[in-house]
């Protein structure tokens, strides 16, 4: 069991001895029961920290946002940001590690584990017509306060489908930890939803994305909270922001419009498409897209497909270590190669 | 202007000039209707001009409202569109739909002196202004246009400049020194200072780089000029040109049907979000 | 299916787009056509420096532009110009084919292989074998642009 | 024109609209969304994800194709939109506001001939709430009601069993005539119960901005406000919160090109977002809103301190998709009282 007072001291600790510029954690929400991203940078703000089963967001985005208002700036951080980690978060931070967005010393990792427990989906909780004012763990149950009183619900009913496969619920990267070690406490055996959609024939995936792709609205919401998308220039944008007063016409002229901004099907296709496969390797599940998306397009099924590719065929799992090599920039003698004639 | 407020007319190029060479050129194109009149325009109004494949850009109207048979733009090779526009050849045909947006207050100005001040490409949003003003001389007291650019080559409309000078005052500048350049060195705003053009019964109408306008006018101020007496045109991102896109407001107005042109006084009381 | 379909596959060619590298594949492209080897004249080559510099986004831009199929083709392992080129465009490639299965699209519109400078037979051998596989799925219409 | 329409009568009451195409909230994927009817209507949603505003103006519309064989000067053929008369059922007090909102702009001062196509064929069959359709509701902070009849065309009230069914333009008169028979007459006691059922809807509490009249002025106060800034903090800059707003209308126009030799394509117009930071970056690299604060304060300030300004009314209607849909708890009630109550 995590104790919520010691997230909020380690935090005030730090802050009030200057051992970091922030911490990035969580909130309470004025929209109902959800926790919100926060960044505090006083000791006195170290009380408005929470720790609930709404705590889904990924955080290291906001280490990607801190990094690029730095840049933007041109400021100097001398102090490192310090995060508030689940397991899957800090394994994103790992990756945006080892693929040098930022350095080891520029962060403290505050690793929370998720014990028994993952986070909410909340649309599960929609679904069975729980309508909550608040949250909370409590073993291997979450509690929701309603209008009706209090609901003790066994978590794994309404755990968000990544933690129940979750294979690394606690944070191996950390600088400080809270809560218990408890991995191999994984409900699913992972990829269950994969292999579930798997079990269908070409034609009926086929119809399956077919129809996901032509709802996509193209807001982009998926992109903009993905830690790992956090490229200058992407394909979908119709201009390039590392434009200056420099950039020749010719640049500008000569960019090319691989995807035009129609949200038909064709386009959004081409748009889902190359996001998993530039997420292939570096996707680490906290499956914040898929929770994201306003029309409910199960993303995840996407970029699971290429982690287990990555898993079973190349022996690769993304996040493991920092100095490791990535997905697509390395291989083995041994990668299958039956399918080149 | 039809009924299909997105549909371009379309426009032959009669005419073009080369004002200024380098990797930013700036080319003057003259545009009669392929069929039909042209639109009526005021001094200061913009269009949209269309180049089917790559896209519109709203371009200040930069021939005088006098002229009726053709429009003329200047344009300076600077994105998508306007680095195709410079490929293009006398007799090819674009897109073009428009007046948009609000026009210099002329016939108030009547009687008046006029001090027109510009840097670089800003010259051409105000040149329909000062060549009216010049056709009709007897209507105005003195007129006075400073004009300035990085460096003599950088100067656009220098033969008409030059042919203008037995009818009005005309102080050219540029940025740094260089050989054989005999009138002011030095940015524009400085030149400005040092000619003290007097604010009596003058309205001052300035155009160029943002940076520039914010000199011009402190120095202006600094002469005595008020609020009311200073002119100035702004620009922002534009996609429709009829107050709908939702991208080119400052503050409440839409530069595209409220603007482009502004008296300081009413530029001051909005945000600075151009 | 049948009669509709089989009334469009008769008359149906079939549009390739090959990504060839400019060391191997496309050189043996080249000595297919200087041996006048007979192959089908059905792709379009498109030379890139190395298979390791393709982007999935190429694939996918050639078949939102209508492709029926796309190659691409470079040198045996071993044998990249780059020394591991071709090793990096394995894994790519393997998981670009493993996606566009997943979605439901053909994995036979999606092909790869190698083909060295001295292999002209070869190369005509692999666009022969590609046109007559990709005859039968008819044209592509799944992620062509103008759909809907 | 009111009338009554018995909850089993509502399909033949559609059935009978055979001039119309029929659409109506219907839940798929998860989520609900407007959806042709195919017959069946049942009005139990609570408010759809994305608002009505597609059916007047959609994500994607072509103005013209063009076409160029190379030496000869272009041909364009505008496209103009399909004219097929649209029924839209269910529709929320919220949304039909949006629509008189969609109005507004679309007819200022240049009348938006394709939106004008569409809107005029479309027709919004209002429902009114009688209880808030989530915990983010504030169309009352706003100038609106949960039971106005505002931008609809005809109005319905659950009355349990049965509709209470109020035409509210000639259009709607036309609706409501065409289903004949399916209505029967009110009584005084469906009037009479009509009228506690919008006065008990009035009364369901909502959430609510402070002291609403002072807002344009209090915002135009605190345009340098270091409040943006800080509320835009967990801010991705995403779409969702325009997208799925019934009033934000904001496009872009592209040319998109289906064939280079000849030059051939479309000139499109998509939905647009001022969240997104390419949205006001000038040619040259410039961004006069260069931060997602400036974007955050755009949109409220748009909302809430421009639209009146210019139009004499706030521009949200109040149905909180906006807060409900943000991936990271950006809120605007909470925006906008956060930022108002920092002026005197």
């Amino acid at each position: 069991m995590i104790n919520l007072q010691d997230m909020r001291d380690t935090a005030r600790n730090m802050l009030a001895k200057n051992e970091v510029r922030g911490v990035i954690g969580y909130r309470r929400s004025t929209n109902g029961m959800l926790a919100e991203p926060v960044v505090i940078t006083k000791p006195e703000q170290a009380d408005e920290l929470i720790w609930d089963p709404t705590c889904f967001h990924n955080l290291s985005l906001y280490l990607v946002e801190d990094r690029k208002f730095l840049a933007h700036t041109r400021a100097k951080a001398d102090l490192p940001i310090a995060i508030i980690a689940k397991g899957c978060d800090a394994r994103s931070t790992v990756v945006l590690m080892q693929e040098n967005y930022f350095e080891r010393k520029d962060v403290y990792i505050i690793g929370v584990s998720c014990e028994g427990t993952g986070v909410l989906d909340e649309r599960k909780l929609v679904k069975k017509g729980i309508r909550a004012t608040n949250s909370a763990f409590d073993g291997d149950d979450f509690v929701f306060t309603t209008e009706q009183g209090e609901q003790r619900i066994p978590a794994r009913e309404v755990m968000a489908d990544r933690c129940l496969e979750c294979r690394e619920c606690f944070p191996k990267e950390h600088n400080i930890v809270l809560g218990e070690d408890k991995t191999g406490r994984q409900l699913d055996a992972p990829f269950t939803a994969l292999k579930r959609f798997e079990e269908l024939d070409p034609a009926a995936r086929w119809e399956f994305w077919d129809h996901q792709f032509e709802r996509c609205i193209r807001c982009f919401a998926c992109r903009s909270v993905c830690p790992m998308c956090y490229c200058d220039e992407c394909i979908v944008d119709s201009t390039s922001f590392p434009v200056t007063g420099q950039t020749t016409a010719d640049e500008k002229a000569n960019r090319v419009k691989w995807i035009e901004r129609s949200a038909t099907r064709a386009e959004n296709m081409t748009y889902h498409m190359t996001r998993v496969l530039h997420l292939a390797g570096r996707c680490i599940d906290c499956n914040e897209c898929e929770r994201v998306c306003p029309v409910n397009i199960p993303l995840r099924l996407l970029n699971n497909k290429m982690e287990r590719e990555a898993r079973e065929q190349f022996g690769y799992e993304p996040g493991a270590s920092i100095g490791g090599p990535s997905l697509t920039a390395s291989f083995l003698d041994t990668d299958p190669g039956k399918f080149i004639r | 202007m039809s009924d299909n407020i997105y549909l371009p007319e379309l426009a032959r190029i009669t005419h073009i000039k080369e004002e200024i060479g380098g990797e930013r050129s700036i080319k003057t194109y003259r545009v009669e209707p392929v069929e039909g009149a042209a639109f009526e325009h005021e001094c200061g109004q913009c269009a949209m001009l269309s180049l089917f494949g790559r896209g519109e850009m709203m371009i200040s109207i930069a021939s005088s409202p006098l002229i009726k048979e053709y429009k003329q733009f200047s344009i300076m090779r600077v994105g998508r569109v306007s680095a195709a526009f410079h490929e293009l050849e006398v007799g090819e045909v674009v897109g073009i739909r428009g007046p948009y947006g609000n026009s210099f207050p002329l016939d108030d100005w009547r009687g008046k002196n006029l001090v027109f001040i510009g840097g670089g490409v800003g010259l051409a949003p105000i040149w329909p202004l000062i060549t009216t003003a010049l056709a009709q001389r007897a209507d105005f007291n003195n007129i006075t246009v400073f004009y300035g650019a990085r460096s003599a080559s950088d100067l656009m409309y220098k033969a008409e400049l030059d042919h203008m000078r037995s009818n009005a005052d005309i102080q050219l500048s540029v940025d740094k020194a260089e050989p054989g350049w005999k009138e002011f060195c030095g940015f524009v705003p400085a030149n400005v200072l040092d000619k003290k053009p007097s604010p009596d019964n003058t309205i001052a109408i300035t155009c160029g780089p943002p940076i520039m306008i914010k000199f011009v006018i402190q120095n202006l101020q600094k002469l005595g000029f008020a609020d009311e007496q200073i002119y100035t045109t702004i620009e922002n991102k534009m996609k429709c040109g009829l107050g709908k896109c939702g991208r080119c407001n400052v503050g409440k107005d839409y530069v595209c049907t409220k603007g482009p042109v502004y008296s300081w006084a009413q530029l001051k009381e909005l945000p600075e979000e151009y | 299916m049948s009669e509709q379909q089989a009334e469009v596959t008769t008359d149906y060619e079939p549009r390739i787009v090959a990504f060839l590298c400019k060391w191997c594949s496309s050189a043996g492209s080249d000595l297919a056509g200087v041996s006048r080897i007979q192959y089908p004249s059905n792709a379009t080559p498109i030379t890139v420096p190395c298979t390791g510099s393709i982007s999935p986004n190429y694939i996918l831009s050639a078949l939102k532009k209508g492709a029926d199929g796309v190659l691409v083709s470079g040198c045996h392992i071993g044998d990249c110009h780059y020394i591991e080129g071709n090793f990096l465009a394995r894994r790519k490639i393997h998981l670009v084919k493993e996606l566009l299965g997943f979605v439901g699209i053909e994995q036979d519109r999606f092909r790869m292989s190698w083909v060295s400078a001295a292999e002209g037979a070869k190369y005509s051998q692999v666009i022969k074998d590609f046109v007559e596989d990709l005859r039968p799925l008819g044209p592509q219409t799944k992620v062509k642009a103008g759909r809907s | 024109m009111e009338k009554i329409l018995a909850k089993n009568k509502l399909d033949d009451w559609v059935a009978a609209l055979s001039d119309w195409q029929v659409s109506a909230p219907i839940m798929e994927d998860d989520i609900w969304s407007y959806k042709a009817s195919k017959g069946k209507v049942q009005l139990e949603h609570s408010n759809t994800v994305q608002p009505p505003k597609g059916f007047s103006f959609p994500q994607r519309e072509v103005f013209f194709s063009f076409e160029q064989i190379k030496g000869q000067p272009p041909r364009l053929t505008p496209i103009q939109p399909k004219a097929a008369r649209h029924a839209v059922f269910g529709v929320r007090p919220c949304d039909g506001a949006g629509a008189v909102r969609m109005d507004t702009v679309f007819n200022d001062q240049f009348q938006d001939n394709y939106y004008q196509a569409r809107r005029s064929n479309v027709a919004y069959v209002g429902l009114a709430c009688n209880k808030p359709q989530g915990i983010n509701c504030f169309c009352q902070s706003v100038g609106g009601s949960p039971v106005s009849s505002q931008g609809m065309d005809v109005l319905m009230t659950d009355l349990g069993d049965r509709y209470y069914v109020a035409a509210v333009t000639e259009t709607g008169k036309a609706l409501m005539t065409a289903g004949g028979k399916v209505f029967g007459e009110p009584s005084a006691d469906d009037k009479k119960k009509l009228k506690q059922t919008h006065a008990d809807a009035l009364a369901q509490p909502q959430r609510a901005i402070n002291n609403v009249d002072a807002v344009p002025a209090k915002l135009k106060a605190s345009f340098d406000s270091p409040l943006w800034e800080e509320l835009a903090r967990a801010c991705i800059g995403c779409g969702a919160c325009t997208f799925l707003c019934p009033t934000c209308h904001c496009f872009d126009i592209n040319d998109e090109n289906t064939s280079s030799s000849p030059l051939r394509g479309n000139r499109v117009r998509t939905w647009d977002n001022c969240q997104f930071p390419d949205f006001t970056m000038h040619t040259s690299g410039h961004n006069p809103r260069e931060n997602q604060g400036a974007r955050l304060r755009q949109r409220v300030n748009h909302k809430f301190q421009y639209f009146h300004e210019n139009f004499g009314m706030s521009q949200c209607t109040g149905c909180g998709r906006c807060i409900t849909e943000c991936s990271v708890g950006v809120d605007i009630v909470n925006v906008v009282n956060k930022v108002t109550e920092h002026v005197g």
